[in-house]
């Protein structure tokens, strides 16, 4: 094929080039890359074989899992790919350092049973392993020891290690330069196993700013851009010379709220909590317009949904996935009969630089609730500053934003629905607390019969749903934009891969 | 002299101490590093041990005493976003932003103090007034408006010169030069206009006032009765006096053109220590965000010490020591 | 002065007249008079600051008020009809927002932030340069040495930092109705500096000069000295750095919202106004950019007009 | 008979403000023939530096010269183009400011100043231009000049500022010379030899002059014939003598008697007291006064060592009540320090100063007690007003700080008699200090000292920033409320004639030390330190005019 080089935008750059520091899309989509995974994901979010080629749970015995390995791999510095960089990477992605870590936290041991088999002994069942790996890279055994990498970077210790500059993978480029926040080169890996890529050259470059990324794809600065504004996309779409391409993101937007009799710190009802009350929470649904947040807000850019779990993740169904049509009359019923039939005041906690138009989205809620008495103030944050409120359950009222790289139901009842613990509920920032829930939500863990987990899976759903524990907005919807004469298929996890691009 | 360098210099001292505390206690209320560095598969656990293990478990003082004396090595420690140690970060930004800097110091002093005489010396000009006023638009509009504003004409309209980054760089040395290149030279135009504006208004204005004040003074007046050229009193005589206060103001104002390209940079992402700065707020990395507080004291720091002997070399009152009163 | 006859029956009114009269023929109205560039400035200020003083009376919606929002109205462009049905002159907002009511509600905040962040910056700028020029030595000294370093990180910066502080210190459901006063607090801090340089080279003046000396020697606190004697004679220049700090305000308290950290979203200033208008910069939706950025351009141009003129009014040596 | 150097006929020079036009100069004629030194002469204010400055060509905006002629040796030059008439300055008609302080950039060397200004004029190579530019500062009386060429401004002392400033006027040779005040801002004894060097100069280069002044003894000694000046006019014009012995306009009067003389004895003050009474109402003993230079805060520049100037030195004397003590001295030798002192301003770094027995420096009820019996009257009446303040508030704020009125009727009653005592209409109560002339602010200022009801007023220099015709008045209104309460004076002045007038008793100080002091006549008519007689004789005697 013609030498094909793109140059690629987006909103931030990988922040490390070491595949087991971080736990965060921006530097996986990179590594993905360089490095491999043992399995990925297609379009669809369906797993597929990658370094792997076949696994299984093995036969009579549910807690190990068996993957067998690629064969004829090699690494960009030419060593051969074997079990060992398996049992090695894995081993890393679980040690200390490894922001990882909490992904293989079942795992109990990684062997290698011959160069191209390898067994994870898990602590107990684990039927949904496989899709906890998706981006645990490997790395060369032997090339990270020669570089003393055996640990992920220590901070404390005030040192970068050789692996967040240098990178040696068995994926289908390598880097050519790197200018952290400037710019990266990567070039097609001729040993790659895999068919040649169209792109043989990509250049990577982060833009920080929405409008200049936009201005530089219109005045033909780059050839593609992630992180379209929504509100940029019909533009895109009708001017010459530029096409979109659009589709669903497996991350879902919601609103969580307060839970407990205890009064809420932001609101002028002083002896009890309003939110508190389930009728309230269903008044509050009632006056949300979803659809005209699509509409407005949104450009047309999300889909609406009732349940706070994507179309992609085990668990979800139409029915689930309905919500009501906005009533403004029976929301004010609702109110007096929880007795505020005058509305109460409450904050409303956003982020405003982490999902599409969040700060819009609340700004719209706002608005919306004002209509049923509900006065809301809005306290607006970099998502810097608005995560450790939800964490620390200092917000009464928050929106944020969930994504489910598991594809399973059981990721999201751990941390945002399962009573806050050292282990669970991380992210349960309104304290929800159903002991009934947490005993089927660690059940579900263990669970090998896939129907009895998917019957349980649902009744949680259930409860959760009719509980009204999380307000769920939309599913997002991810755009990439670029100059004709290019496609660049969406991935559900925001992951694009160069190695899809097909020119015309 | 050698006296007042050092004198100088230990005021700088003091004054850099300050800020690094300033800046230190500043950013332990910030946000919280260590949501941002855990992505969402994290458990409390995880970062109760991530707070240890960065020592912010640590008292204050602690904390303070380890930044001081690690940033006397000149080691900042480790970015926490880009686990990369922050002073070779910085460094290797510096040449990019020296670089704006430099450039819009030059436009804004060249086009301020040219401007500024003209105007001194035909107060009265209609072009003045125009000059006069349409400066103002410069401090009228936000700094990312004129920005936005310069891509959407010349990079997405016209499509003359380049919408973002710093184009084709030449390394000399340790150095990352875009001024070698004629695409680097064509990126650095519109942030560097963007950058001057504000500064270029404030210098036209300063040299403006302070000429017409020099132009009233006994000893213009007595070099017009001395029959000297009126180039020789507007060039020989008001402007090297016009320079002297003007040298301090502008001295600082450079110095604030390096702390000020941060809205510059973010919009044109030109890859200097301000957009560093932009990028390490918005995930509270503080090593970098304090090192770089310091960063901007040391570079007023010096050139305060360089508009000092400057004033030396400009006024020989001050060489012996005379208070140079009106 | 006037030769007109006092009247014993309208004291009163004929002192106005004669006041009236003495400003119609001061210099400075004269100079006023003399520069239409000025009367256009101070035209179009008092247009924008009387339409945000009366705001409620005069703008048609009420953006300020969420319950009166329909999101359905968003992206409205001007004088077409809305999704229900209304008309918007200047367009709506991704809220629904009126944009014509949003300036006019929005340059409410944003003058009330600047002239209250002007305020406090020349309160603390006035009293630290007075008592540095006054007492001069070390008083002095730190003063301006404090002031130096404050010159030294631009505004912005300075803002941010405290932004920064507040949100750690003031508690966390407190922060939204804080937020105006901390941009206030910010602004003004990052401002002090230049009154106090000013109002300091200004008393170093006046302290030499002989009334001072009077009052000095009959004993007079050194404090009262300074409000009474020094302070009045001081004003002028304040006024003018007040005036362009005004603007300089203005902006700032835009740039601020830029980088995320202004007023609330729900109750937009003109700043935050142009943060969200730029968004809609490639997109086709004009309106919601345009008309805010011209209305602070505007109000900064005229304000820094009326300031520059003022300052050449109020200089003598100039007239 | 020889064409007049200048001649200048009908002048006007018009100031046209938005709603007034001011006539700075209103038509005037005069000559002035080679190798003549011509004074103008008149009060502040009467159009003097105006005639100078049309001449030259350098009326500043918006002043005009509305009709009327100047004429350099025949050759009108009033309407030249700019560009033609920036061609004679400096090569036809040289120009000497009054103030050698600011006339210097203080930016560039002297000699840089001078050869730029010889080589503008003058086809020389830059050597030969250092060396004339050293011939003449040797002529204007530099010693060393070779050695000195280089230094800066700053580095000269004023006298010697001033011939440089004398040294570039006449650089190429001018055939007419405008001297503006070139001696007022200088010492009795400098000045002397500043017109020294000017007539020497005039003599030799057979230039003729045009010297402006207001000071009535200056042109005694150097001029051939005078011109008086009042409100853009002039009144009389001959030879010095004639009008000097023969002044017709009643202004004329006023300034030859305004000429120091030391001569007659008006005053009629007995010599009486001894110098040092101990009984004495103010005793002044050992007054020293120590400034420290270039010190100060540490952002001024860094000196190793802080130089201590010792102003005034072991200064002592005593006044009698209800009597004048006169201060004279050269400007800097310390008057003002003194009074300063006297009054609570500045510390004494020694001695002591008793009023009426208390010690004012002693804190507590001798600074109560000073507040009540020390006032001040200053020299600048327009600085020592404060401008936003009314009349009334001015002259009530002693009353209301030190509680001898606080009633709001009684503060007004006195505030209008005070007014009363100084002739001046209490219904001026209301208005600003801006609306009044020097004199009238005199007053007020008189009344505000007089506000406390005090017994001992220090006068510094109280008439030398006013005209000479209102300076008497105010002489007369404080010999007045002298006699009507009692009060006792400390006046400062280095107008030997006033002192005479006013005083009893004398002291005069040089360089901080009192070297005289004494009865008024004794030390007038028979001084005995050198530098008294040396400030005497500085004196023009009008006698002795040609
Ligand atoms: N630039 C100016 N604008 C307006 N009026 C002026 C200006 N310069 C001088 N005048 C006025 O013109 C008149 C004559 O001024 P001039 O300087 O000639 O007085 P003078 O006789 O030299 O007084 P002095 O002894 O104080 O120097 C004065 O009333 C003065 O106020
Ligand atoms: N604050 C000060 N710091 C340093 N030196 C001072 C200070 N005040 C006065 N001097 C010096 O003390 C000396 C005496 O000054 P003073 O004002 O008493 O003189 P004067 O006799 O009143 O002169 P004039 O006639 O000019 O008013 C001068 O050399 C002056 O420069
Ligand atoms: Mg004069
Ligand atoms: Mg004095």
């Amino acid at each position: 094929a013609n030498a094909e080089t793109i140059r690629w935008a987006r909103a931030s750059d990988a922040l490390t080039l070491d595949p087991h520091s971080q736990n965060q899309g921006v530097t996986h989509t990179f590594a993905h890359h360089i490095y491999e995974t043992l399995l990925d994901r297609d379009s669809d979010g369906n797993l597929q074989p990658r370094l792997a080629t076949e696994w299984f749970v093995k036969d009579g015995d549910p807690t190990v899992w068996v993957f067998k390995l690629r064969e004829g791999v090699k690494f960009h510095n030419g060593a051969d790919f074997t079990a060992e960089d398996v049992v090695f990477s894995f081993n890393r992605a679980r040690s200390d350092g490894s922001n990882l870590k909490q992904l293989h936290a079942e795992v109990a041991e990684v062997t290698a049973i011959d160069d191209h088999t390898v067994e994870i002994q898990m602590i107990g069942p684990s039927p949904l392993y496989p899709n906890n790996i998706t981006n645990t890279f490997v790395m060369d055994k032997d090339w990270s020891e020669e570089h003393s990498l055996q640990n992920v970077q220590d901070f404390a210790a005030g040192e970068s290690n050789y692996a967040v500059l240098n990178t040696n993978g068995t994926g289908p480029y390598v880097l050519k330069s790197r200018e952290v926040d400037v710019q990266s080169v990567l070039t097609a890996f001729e040993g790659h196993w895999a068919d040649a890529p169209a792109v043989t050259e990509i250049v990577y470059l982060p833009i920080t700013d929405a409008a200049t990324r936009i201005a530089a794809l219109l005045s033909g600065d780059v050839d593609l851009v992630q992180d379209v504004p929504v509100q940029d996309i019909e533009r895109l779409r009708n001017s010459a010379g530029f096409k979109i391409e659009t589709g669903p993101e497996n991350r879902f937007i919601y609103f969580g709220y307060r839970f407990g009799e205890e009064p809420l710190k932001s609101s002028n009802i002083t002896d009890s909590n309003p939110i508190n009350n389930t009728l309230v929470r269903e008044a509050i649904e009632l006056a949300l317009d979803r659809d005209a947040i699509k509409q407005v807000v949104m450009r047309g850019n999300s889909i609406p949904t009732g349940i706070p779990n994507p179309p992609f993740v085990n668990g979800w169904t139409a029915e689930l996935d309905a919500y009501p049509k906005p009533d403004l009359e029976k929301a004010k019923a609702l109110l007096a009969e929880a007795g505020y039939p005058d509305g109460f005041s409450i904050t409303l906690d956003t982020p405003n630089n982490r999902y599409v138009n969040d700060e819009a989205i609340s700004t719209a809620l706002v608005g919306m609730l004002g209509q049923i008495g509900i006065k809301v103030t809005l306290a607006s944050r970099p998502v810097a500053e608005h995560s450790p409120l939800v964490i620390n359950n200092q917000s009464d009222f928050y929106l944020l934003g969930w994504g489910v790289p598991t594809f399973d139901s059981a990721y999201v009842f751990n941390d945002l629905v399962h009573t806050k613990t050292d282990k669970h509920g991380t992210y349960n920032g309104g304290l929800y607390s159903n002991p009934e829930l947490d005993e089927k939500i660690i059940a579900l863990g263990t669970e090998t019969d896939l129907d009895a987990r998917n019957a349980s899976i649902a009744e949680i759903w259930a409860v959760v749903k009719a509980d009204r524990v999380l307000l769920p907005i939309h599913n997002q919807v991810l755009s990439y934009a670029m100059r004709e004469g290019m496609t660049l298929p969406v991935h559900p996890e925001d992951q694009p891969r160069m190695t899809t691009v097909t020119f015309q | 002299m050698l006296a007042f360098v050092v004198r100088r210099l230990l005021q700088s001292v003091i004054v850099m101490l300050v800020v690094a505390f300033i800046a230190f206690l500043v950013f332990r209320y910030v946000g919280d590093p260590v949501t941002s560095m855990l992505g969402q598969d994290s458990t409390i656990a995880d970062h109760e041990e991530l707070r240890e293990r960065l020592g912010l478990n640590q008292p204050f003082y602690i904390q303070f005493y380890h930044f001081v004396t690690n940033a006397l090595q000149g080691q900042f420690g480790i970015s926490y976003r880009l686990q990369q140690p922050v002073a070779k970060l910085i460094m290797e930004r510096l040449p990019a932003t020296i670089e704006l800097a430099l450039a819009s110091a030059t436009i804004a002093l060249v086009g301020g103090v040219v401007m500024g005489i003209y105007t001194a010396l035909r107060p009265r000009a209609f072009t003045s007034g125009v000059i006069m006023t349409a400066s103002l638009i410069g401090v009228s509009l936000p700094t990312f408006l004129i920005g936005i504003g310069l891509i959407y004409v010349f990079a997405v309209e016209l499509k003359v010169l380049p919408s973002f980054g710093r184009g084709t760089v030449t390394d000399i040395g340790w150095w990352r030069t875009g001024l070698l290149t004629e695409s680097g030279l064509r990126s650095l135009i519109l942030p560097a206009i963007t950058l001057s504006l504000f500064q270029l208004t404030l210098i036209m204005r300063l040299v403006r006032a302070e000429m017409l004040e020099v132009l009233r003074t006994d000893y213009i007046r007595f070099a017009r009765a001395r029959g000297l050229s009126t180039r020789a009193i507007n060039f020989g005589h008001a402007l090297r006096n016009t320079m002297v206060p003007v040298i301090t103001i502008t001295g600082l104002q450079l110095g604030s053109v390096i702390a000020f390209a941060i809205i510059t940079e973010t919009v044109f992402q030109w890859p200097g220590v301000g957009s560093l700065f932009v990028n390490s707020v918005q995930v509270v990395d503080v090593p970098v965000m304090a090192a770089y507080l310091v960063f901007v004291a040391l570079v007023f720091v010096v050139i305060n010490l360089f508009v000092d002997i400057l004033y030396f070399i400009v006024d020989p009152r001050l060489r012996d020591g005379v208070r140079s009163g009106k | 002065m006037t030769d007109l006859p006092h009247s014993p029956e309208q004291p009163v009114v004929a002192a106005k007249v004669s006041r009236w009269k003495m400003f119609l023929a001061s210099d400075i109205f004269w100079s006023y008079r003399r520069s239409p560039v000025t009367i256009l400035a101070s035209i179009i200020a008092l247009i924008l600051v009387l339409m945000a003083v009366f705001a409620p009376l005069l703008a048609p919606y009420d953006p300020f008020n969420p319950a009166t929002l329909n999101l359905m109205d968003g992206m409205t462009a001007p004088n077409t009809e809305s999704y229900t049905g209304k008309y918007f002159a200047f367009g709506s907002d991704n809220q629904g927002r009126d944009v014509l009511s949003s300036i006019m509600y929005g340059s409410r905040v944003s003058l009330f932030v600047g002239f209250a962040a002007t305020m406090f910056a020349m309160v603390m700028g006035v009293g630290l340069g007075l008592v540095a020029g006054y007492f001069g030595g070390l008083w002095d000294a730190f003063i301006m040495r404090v002031a130096d370093v404050q010159l030294s990180f631009p505004a912005i910066l300075i803002a941010l930092l405290i932004f920064g502080v507040a949100r750690g210190v003031i508690p966390a459901n407190q922060q939204e109705g804080a937020a105006i006063w901390v941009l206030i607090f910010a602004i003004g801090l990052a401002n002090w500096a230049q009154f106090a340089r000013t109002v300091r080279g200004a008393t170093m003046v006046e302290r030499q000069k002989d009334y001072v000396a009077a009052a000095r020697i009959l004993g007079v606190n050194p404090f009262l000295i300074l409000l009474r004697h020094v302070l009045p004679n001081v004003l002028g220049p304040v006024l003018v750095i007040g005036t362009i700090g005004l603007a300089l305000a203005i902006i700032e308290e835009a740039t601020l919202s830029y980088l995320g950290v202004g007023v609330p979203p729900t109750q937009p200033s003109l700043g935050t106004l142009i943060r969200i208008g730029q968004q809609f910069l490639f997109s086709g939706e004009w309106w919601i950019l345009l008309f805010p950025a011209i209305t602070l351009i505007l109000l900064a141009l005229s304000v820094n007009l009326l300031g520059d003129w003022l300052r050449d009014a109020l200089n003598p040596k100039l007239r | 008979m020889t064409e007049p150097v200048l001649s200048v006929k009908n002048l006007i020079v018009d100031f046209p403000f938005h709603n007034t036009n001011f006539r700075a100069v209103n038509d005037i004629s005069f000559d002035i023939m080679p190798g003549e030194v011509v004074g103008v002469v008149g009060e502040s204010g009467a159009g003097k530096s105006m005639t100078g400055s049309a001449v030259i060509g350098l009326i500043e905006r918006p002043g005009r010269i509305t009709s009327g002629e100047i004429l350099l040796k025949g050759q009108r030059i009033d309407n030249l183009p700019e560009a033609d008439r920036a061609k004679l300055r400096g090569k036809r008609i040289g120009m000497v400011f009054q103030d050698p302080l600011t006339s210097l950039n203080p930016l560039y060397t002297i000699g840089r100043q001078l050869i730029e200004t010889i080589r503008t004029h003058l086809p020389l190579s830059e050597e030969q231009a250092r060396q004339r530019a050293i011939d003449l500062l040797t002529e204007a009386g530099i010693p060393k000049a070779a050695d000195r060429i280089d230094a800066y401004p700053h580095q000269f002392s004023g006298g010697m500022r001033q011939r440089v400033v004398i040294a570039l006027a006449i650089a190429a040779g001018p055939e007419l010379i405008i001297a503006d005040e070139p001696t007022s801002a200088l010492d009795v004894s400098v000045q002397a030899q500043i017109i020294k060097v000017l007539k020497e100069l005039c003599s030799n280069h057979g230039a003729a002059v045009m010297l402006i002044t207001h000071d009535m003894g200056v042109i005694a000694q150097t001029a051939d014939r005078m011109v008086v000046m009042h409100q853009g006019k002039i009144v009389e014009t001959g030879t010095v003598g004639d009008i000097i012995r023969r002044p017709r306009e009643p202004y004329t009067v006023k300034l030859i008697n305004s000429i120091p003389t030391i001569a007659s004895d008006r005053s009629g003050a007995p010599a009486s007291a001894p110098a040092n009474d101990d009984g004495a109402f103010v005793q002044i003993k050992g007054l020293v006064r120590d400034f420290e230079l270039g010190g100060g805060s540490f952002t001024k520049v860094f000196k190793s060592k802080t130089e201590i100037f010792r102003a005034v030195s072991d200064v002592s004397f005593s006044i009698q009540k209800g009597k004048t003590y006169g201060l004279v001295g050269e400007s800097g030798s310390g008057k003002s320090t003194c009074a300063k002192m006297i009054v609570g301003l500045i510390r004494p770094t020694e001695g002591k100063i008793l009023v009426d027995g208390h010690d004012v420096w002693a804190g507590g009820a001798g600074e109560r007690e000073r507040r009540k019996r020390v006032q001040m009257i200053f020299q600048d009446p327009y600085a020592s007003l404060n401008p936003r303040w009314r009349v009334a508030d001015i002259i009530a704020e002693p009353m209301r700080t030190l509680g001898i009125a606080t009633n709001k009727g009684e503060v007004e009653g006195r505030v209008a008699d005070l007014l009363n005592k100084v002739r001046l209409d209490p219904s001026v109560m209301r208005k600003f200090p801006h609306e009044f002339s020097g004199g009238q602010r005199q007053r007020i200022a008189i009344a505000r000292a007089l506000s406390s009801q005090p017994e001992f007023i220090v006068c510094d220099e109280p008439t030398s920033a006013l005209d000479v015709s209102v300076q008497a008045q105010v002489l007369d209104l404080m010999r007045a409320l002298q006699d009507e309460f009692g009060l006792t004076y400390l006046l400062i002045s280095h107008n030997l004639a006033v002192v005479r007038q006013m005083s009893s008793a004398v002291g005069v100080l040089h360089n901080g030390v009192l070297v005289e002091s004494g009865p008024t006549d004794d030390i007038f008519d028979n001084p005995q330190a050198d530098y008294t007689r040396m400030l005497l004789d500085a004196v023009p005697d009008i006698s002795k005019v040609a």
